[in-house]
């Protein structure tokens, strides 16, 4: 998470410069409008039954939930590229973020380790 | 002797009388865990007296008399790799040693006998397969590998038997197990390690092992008549199970027999083995364990059964090997079947078909 | 001045106090209660702390006290429980975890790297405000009968089976920890963007890299902790909810979502403490910590396996074997930069010039007892072993050589270390050497035992125990006497010395910290103007060329 | 996070001249207080996020065990209002984004209007909520405090509205009490955000009128920033919530 590069905080007035990028409301504008979309693909996708994928026997995958997250994650991103500036923002910031989202990555992954292997030997 | 404090007597009394520094090895997987342990005992110790060492030697070598002027040092690469390197080996052995160990303790040998375990605040209750009701004791044979089937009916209790370096978390709802196999006569102690409650610490008893035949004679002793799989059979109906899994062709439940430790192919189209985990799960949340080819007509027992009773019709159901039980149980019961839960909505004919392959 | 002994008072006669400094700067309770210096909120963290340290420490007495015989006479069983529960949740969450960081580090953090003060200064206070309301809610519970759940809130035990006070206590740990992440929070931005002018990352003191790393620790995983209370309180409340199994829950849900804070939470508790070891191991040997950069790394990757390898605390509680698996793996693998810390400190000493002020002799007390209690903490990450010693005083005293032997030497070293900055006044030296002897001795008398107690299979949390372990436990109760008088002394001779103790001077030490550059104690803004870091940390030459000009001033003059 | 950036405090009268009023005294430039500020937002942000970690962890798990449960119970919420709310809480955080926008080019008139309708709509947003949960007491699904009742879930026909669009099987006793689960996360995880939404919407109230005397219009705009990131933060859970809870498979 730290950053060397990053390392003087006050003494490197340029960094702060691109902290001040102004996005154009037409930015804005676009963003809504795929926002708004995405919401109706992803509600409209729910009447649809995409089926499934049989992975292994007893674990099977639908498609349905995955497109949804799948939508949700991009709509997210695209909220947090623009509407939080995070495309403009210093890399530290940048790194803040992902570094969250890796953590509650490993929330859920390393549960689910436990979860997923609970049954094996079992079938 | 008169002249010693009586206090100070009693004590040094208590002292000679039992003061030990370490458990009786009473089972077979016990030696094994001592030679990993006193394994990382022996680290530890080298470990510490590397540091003290070092601390006290440069400390007399270094001190300001000796040594006024400090040399200053970046550092050492090689001495970081090494004290890197060699403790992550060290680690790497405990590791797998402690793996093996760890498999070795919670995957039952399929000889084993098995006796079932429920955990309640603030007792263990024991069930034996002969249909031996125990309460905070454990009668069990020598030199014989002994499965405990565990399970708590109300918070987390732990079953611990150090002398058998063995312990097992009592989970409610869920089926643990862990096995032993003791190698010498004698009583134990048996210790409930989860805190569970205000009388945690009275939820204790005693384990004791027996010679086959002094265990064969308390058997005889102390049974309740009717072996637990017993018990099950008269469960079964008095449930009237038997109105569904009646083995008949056009059974509305799957046949029984042989049931046990068979592949089922669910609903979800995942297959499944039959084990006591399964059982009990069908039993108390059926809807969640259809057999392919069967509507979900069975109706919930959540609540409806002790754990002892499911203990019960498991084993019923696990010594289930001829359609001659059940069609016994058929005739002496005369309790007809409570038809509005049991009785499939209309419209639907259920398949006569059978999940079982024995 | 090549080589002086290190403490160097000020001619006594004349030395004074500053005028000005951060203690003096205003006056009235209000000052107080309202400031936004971090020093000032240091002080009222460590007042509060202490406070709250020895209720915790009288409850340890009365465990000890009970646990004298085999029966349980002194109390029935159910006080017992409530009496080892807020024994735990104090320690831990009112103790332990605010210890080194809201106290020491609060006070030096933002001198440290140069700054005039924390990034957020009403936010710090407002993090002293949620502890005390939490340290309220928990006497409150206290008072109105306690709470007998353990410091693990276990369900369905605490949230279907108690009739205790387990909401109240919930919340309380809820705000404690919401104190922390402020204050997490609050050192990583300071660090981040407060650093002064050349003071780079790789120039920082090694208690910044440690805290930094406790606090990445405090603001990512307290928050799972606060949501999996919530959930507990709800269930309690509502009686529907995902931890009971009578309601379609999962138990051991509640297991992976609350050790998921609390074994980082360990990590929380012990890395500012070794960040002071650190400290104090190079300034007593007047040498440049060994491999600074391995040490400094070696946090950052003790806060990254943090957050992978929580469920060793589940083995036996029905996770699946190939999960358990790979937590032990990644159990052993953070078990590895504690090692290298503990080396490279020793190696600190080598070719130093070294001293034994207190400070020192706490820090060696750290190197031992950490030593023995980060290898017990193998035995437990062992799959294998962890069966036989889990959920018995084995652990007990596993947990007590970190906390106590580790995090609490730790604290009273850096207690030691920084009071002269902090008040501008020393401490007695051979009283305080003495105490730090006595509690030496009487913590491995009271805990050691207590390792052979666990092997036996004594189960903890036990009221009544079976007799033939009563020798040990008696052992364990007299060490236990002895420790409290340890702790006891600091108190009384630390209190003496803010009035009777000799005046210190900038830097009595000769440590070569940003912090012992300015005047004891400081001024509110901690500089007079911005410091410039031009040479590396712990720059012991550097110190000695700025005495040598100072010299010659004075001689000029 | 916010406060800090807030209002310049007493201090600031060491060196008034350089200085600009909103410079917090501990800072070297105004710079570096917008950047810390800034950094602080996002870490609490991240704290935020593992906050909601731990719901979404338990409704992962209980929805993987109640399948079942999980779609009928979703089915008893209105896919209207749900796709109505995302849609107001979407264009609040566009006219969040854009109050952000006026205030970084010193617009008092546009930053003004474009907080008044974020307020707006996010009061919205929480009346929708309150039909959607008012809907779910009436039909006695709201868990644990007002008897509970699985009959929608026993027997689907008894709730012809639901039921002519979805044909629902019933779902056997013992899954049908595992709704309660459902309903149980739905209250839970639209409860904390609404607690969120809630605050946010204190804090928008106060810096609408400290816009208004244009404390955010002199080139000062980080505590606008700040909350903006709040609320699009926000605006990013419901997103989560809206595919998890309201459209479990529709088909």
């Amino acid at each position: 998470m730290s950053e060397p590069s990053q390392s003087n905080g006050q003494s490197a007035q340029g960094e702060y410069r691109e902290q001040h990028h102004i996005v154009s409301p037409a930015i804005y504008a676009v963003i809504l409008f795929v926002l708004l979309c995405a919401t109706a693909l992803t509600c409209g996708m729910s009447y649809i039954d995409l089926g499934e994928w049989q992975i292994a026997p007893g674990v099977t995958l639908f498609w349905n939930p995955v497109v949804a997250i799948a939508i949700a994650c991009t709509k997210m991103s695209l909220v947090v590229l623009f509407f939080m500036h995070i495309k403009y923002s210093r890399r530290l910031t940048k790194l803040t973020v992902v570094s969250g989202l890796f953590v509650f990555l490993t929330l859920i992954g390393m549960t689910l380790t436990d979860y997923m292997s609970r049954a094996w030997g079992r079938w | 002797m008169d002249h010693i404090s009586p206090v100070l007597w009693q004590f040094l009394d208590k002292w000679l009388e039992h003061f030990s520094l370490f458990p009786p090895e009473a089972s077979k997987i016990a030696p094994q865990m001592d030679a990993l342990y006193f394994f990382m005992v022996l680290i530890s110790l080298v470990g510490l007296t590397l540091v003290t060492l070092l601390i006290v030697a440069f400390s007399i070598l270094y001190n300001k008399k000796r040594h006024p002027q400090a040399v200053q040092i970046e550092g050492s690469t090689l001495l970081e790799a090494t004290w890197t390197i060699i403790p992550l080996g060290l680690f790497l052995v405990i590791f797998v040693w402690g793996a093996l160990l760890y498999f070795r303790i919670y995957t039952p040998p399929p000889n084993a006998m098995n006796i079932y375990v429920v955990g309640k605040q603030w007792m263990w209750k024991i069930e034996h397969p002969g249909g031996q009701h125990e309460i905070n004791m454990l009668h069990i044979p020598i030199n014989e590998p002994i499965q405990l089937t565990i399970i708590s009916q109300d918070v987390f209790h732990s079953f611990s038997i150090p002398a058998f370096r063995v312990k097992r978390e009592a989970i409610p709802g869920r089926y643990t197990s862990v096995w032993f196999e003791a190698t010498k006569v004698g009583t134990y102690h048996l210790f409930c390690t989860q805190y569970c409650g205000t009388n945690h610490s009275q939820m204790i008893g005693d384990v004791v092992v027996m010679s086959p035949d002094d265990f064969k004679q308390w058997l005889a002793g102390s049974t309740s008549g009717n072996s637990l799989a017993m018990d099950g059979e008269r469960l079964f109906s008095s449930l009237s199970c038997n109105a569904c899994h009646n083995s008949q062709p056009d059974a509305r439940g799957p046949n029984l027999v042989n049931v046990y430790d068979s592949k089922l192919t669910l609903s979800t189209g995942q297959t499944i083995t039959a084990d006591d985990a399964y059982l009990r799960d069908a039993i108390l949340n059926p809807s969640q364990n259809i057999t392919q080819g069967y509507s979900p007509i069975m109706p919930t027992y959540q609540g409806q059964i002790s754990e002892e009773g499911v203990i019960a019709l498991v084993e019923y159901i696990k010594n289930l090997h001829s359609d001659y039980r059940v069609v016994e149980t058929l005739n002496t019961t005369d309790i007809p079947p409570n038809n509005e839960q049991t009785a499939p909505p209309p419209g639907q004919k259920p398949p006569a078909q059978k999940e079982v392959k024995p | 001045m090549s080589a002086p002994t290190i403490v160097v008072l000020p001619d006594q006669s004349t030395a004074r106090i500053p005028k000005m400094n951060f203690l003096s700067k205003e006056n009235g309770l209000l000052s107080w209660l309202l400031t936004s210096d971090h020093k000032r909120i240091a002080t009222l963290y460590l007042i509060s702390i202490t406070f709250f340290f020895f209720i915790g420490g009288a409850l340890a007495g009365l465990i000890r006290l009970e646990l004298l015989t085999p029966q349980s006479d002194l109390m029935a069983a159910d006080t017992y429980n409530k009496v080892f529960s807020m024994h735990g949740l104090i320690m831990v969450f009112l103790f332990l975890v605010p210890s080194v960081p809201a106290t020491i580090g609060n006070f030096l953090v933002p001198m440290m790297v140069g700054a005039k003060d924390l990034a957020l200064p009403k936010i710090n206070l407002l993090s002293w405000y949620l502890y005390i309301a939490a340290g309220c809610m928990m006497l409150y519970t206290m008072a109105v009968g306690g709470v007998d759940t353990g410091w693990t809130f276990t369900t369905p035990l605490s949230t279907h089976y108690l009739n205790t006070h387990v909401i109240s206590a919930g919340l309380a740990v809820f705000v404690a920890g919401f104190s922390s992440i402020l204050t997490g929070l609050n050192f990583i931005v300071t660090i981040h963007k407060m650093r002064c002018p050349g003071m780079t990352w790789f120039r920082l003191p090694l208690f910044i890299w440690s805290n930094y790393a406790a606090s990445i620790l405090m603001v990512l995983g307290t928050p799972v902790l606060a949501i999996t209370l919530v959930l507990v309180v709800l269930e309690r409340t509502v009686h529907i909810g995902v931890f009971d199994p009578a309601y379609g829950g999962d138990p051991l849900l509640f297991q992976h979502l609350f050790w998921f804070y609390s074994h980082p939470a360990v990590y929380i508790m012990i890395l500012p403490g070794m960040g002071v070891i650190s400290e104090v191991v190079s300034t007593f040997s007047r040498k440049r910590v060994f491999g600074y950069t391995a040490v400094a790394f070696s946090s950052v990757a003790i806060a990254v396996f943090a957050f992978f390898v929580w469920a060793h605390h589940m083995f036996i509680m029905g996770i699946s074997n190939y999960a358990a698996l790979v937590f032990s793996l990644l159990t052993m693998l953070v078990a590895v930069p504690s090692a290298i810390k503990i080396f490279n400190w020793s190696f600190t000493l080598y070719k130093g010039s070294v001293t034994f002020e207190t400070p020192m002799l706490y820090a060696f007390g750290f190197m031992g007892l950490f030593t023995i209690g980060g290898m017990t903490g193998v035995f437990l990450g062992s799959t294998g072993t962890d069966i036989h010693l889990t959920e018995t005083y084995f652990v007990v005293a596993h947990f007590h050589f970190v906390m106590v032997g580790g995090m609490l030497m730790a604290f009273l070293s850096g207690i030691h270390f920084w009071w002269p900055k902090w008040t501008g006044r020393m401490y007695p030296e051979k009283l305080s050497q003495l105490a730090a002897l006595v509690t030496f001795i009487g913590f491995n008398l009271t805990f050691f035992p207590q390792f052979i107690l666990g092997t036996l299979g004594m189960p903890r949390r036990y009221a009544a125990y079976p007799p033939e372990f009563q020798v040990l436990n008696v052992f364990s109760t007299a060490g236990a006497t002895v420790l409290g008088i340890g702790y006891l002394l600091p108190v009384l001779y630390l209190t003496w010395s803010l009035r009777y103790g000799a005046i210190a001077g900038d830097n009595p030490w000769q440590a070569t910290g940003l912090e012992w550059q300015t005047q004891s104690p400081p001024l509110t803004e901690n500089f007079p103007e911005i410091p410039i870091m031009d040479h590396e940390a712990y720059d012991y030459e550097w110190l000695e060329k700025q005495n040598l000009a100072r010299q010659q001033q004075e001689e000029v003059v | 996070m916010s406060d800090s950036s807030a209002v310049a405090n007493g201090a600031v009268a060491e060196e008034p001249h350089d200085h600009p009023s909103y410079q917090r005294h501990h800072f070297e430039t105004v710079d570096q207080q917008f950047d810390a500020t800034n950094f602080a937002m996002w870490i609490f942000l991240l704290t935020e996020v593992m906050f909601f970690g731990g719901l979404f962890m338990a409704y992962l798990i209980m929805r993987n065990w109640y399948y079942r449960a999980f779609v009928e119970g979703s089915h008893q919420l209105s896919i209207f209002w749900g796709t109505a709310n995302t849609t107001v809480l979407i264009i609040s955080s566009f006219t969040m984004a854009m109050a952000v926008w006026s205030a970084q080019t010193r617009r008092q008139r546009a930053l003004l209007t474009f907080l008044g309708l974020t307020f707006v709509l996010g009061v919205a947003f929480l009346g929708i909520k309150g039909i959607e949960w008012h809907e779910k007491w009436v039909k006695h699904h709201v868990p644990g405090i007002h008897e509970y009742s699985e009959q929608a879930f026993l027997n689907p026909a008894s709730d012809p509205e639901v039921y002519k669009e979805y044909h629902d099987q019933p779902l056997s006793p013992a899954m049908a009490s595992k709704t309660e689960e459902y309903f149980f996360l739905y209250f839970a995880m639209t409860g904390m955000h609404a607690l969120h939404m809630v605050i946010g919407i204190g804090l928008l109230v106060y810096i609408f009128f400290r816009a208004r005397s244009g404390a955010y219009t002199n080139g000062h705009y980080t505590y606008v920033e700040n909350f903006g990131l709040y609320w699009h933060f926000v605006d990013i859970i419901w997103i989560f919530l809206y595919p998890l809870l309201y459209l479990i498979s529709r088909y």
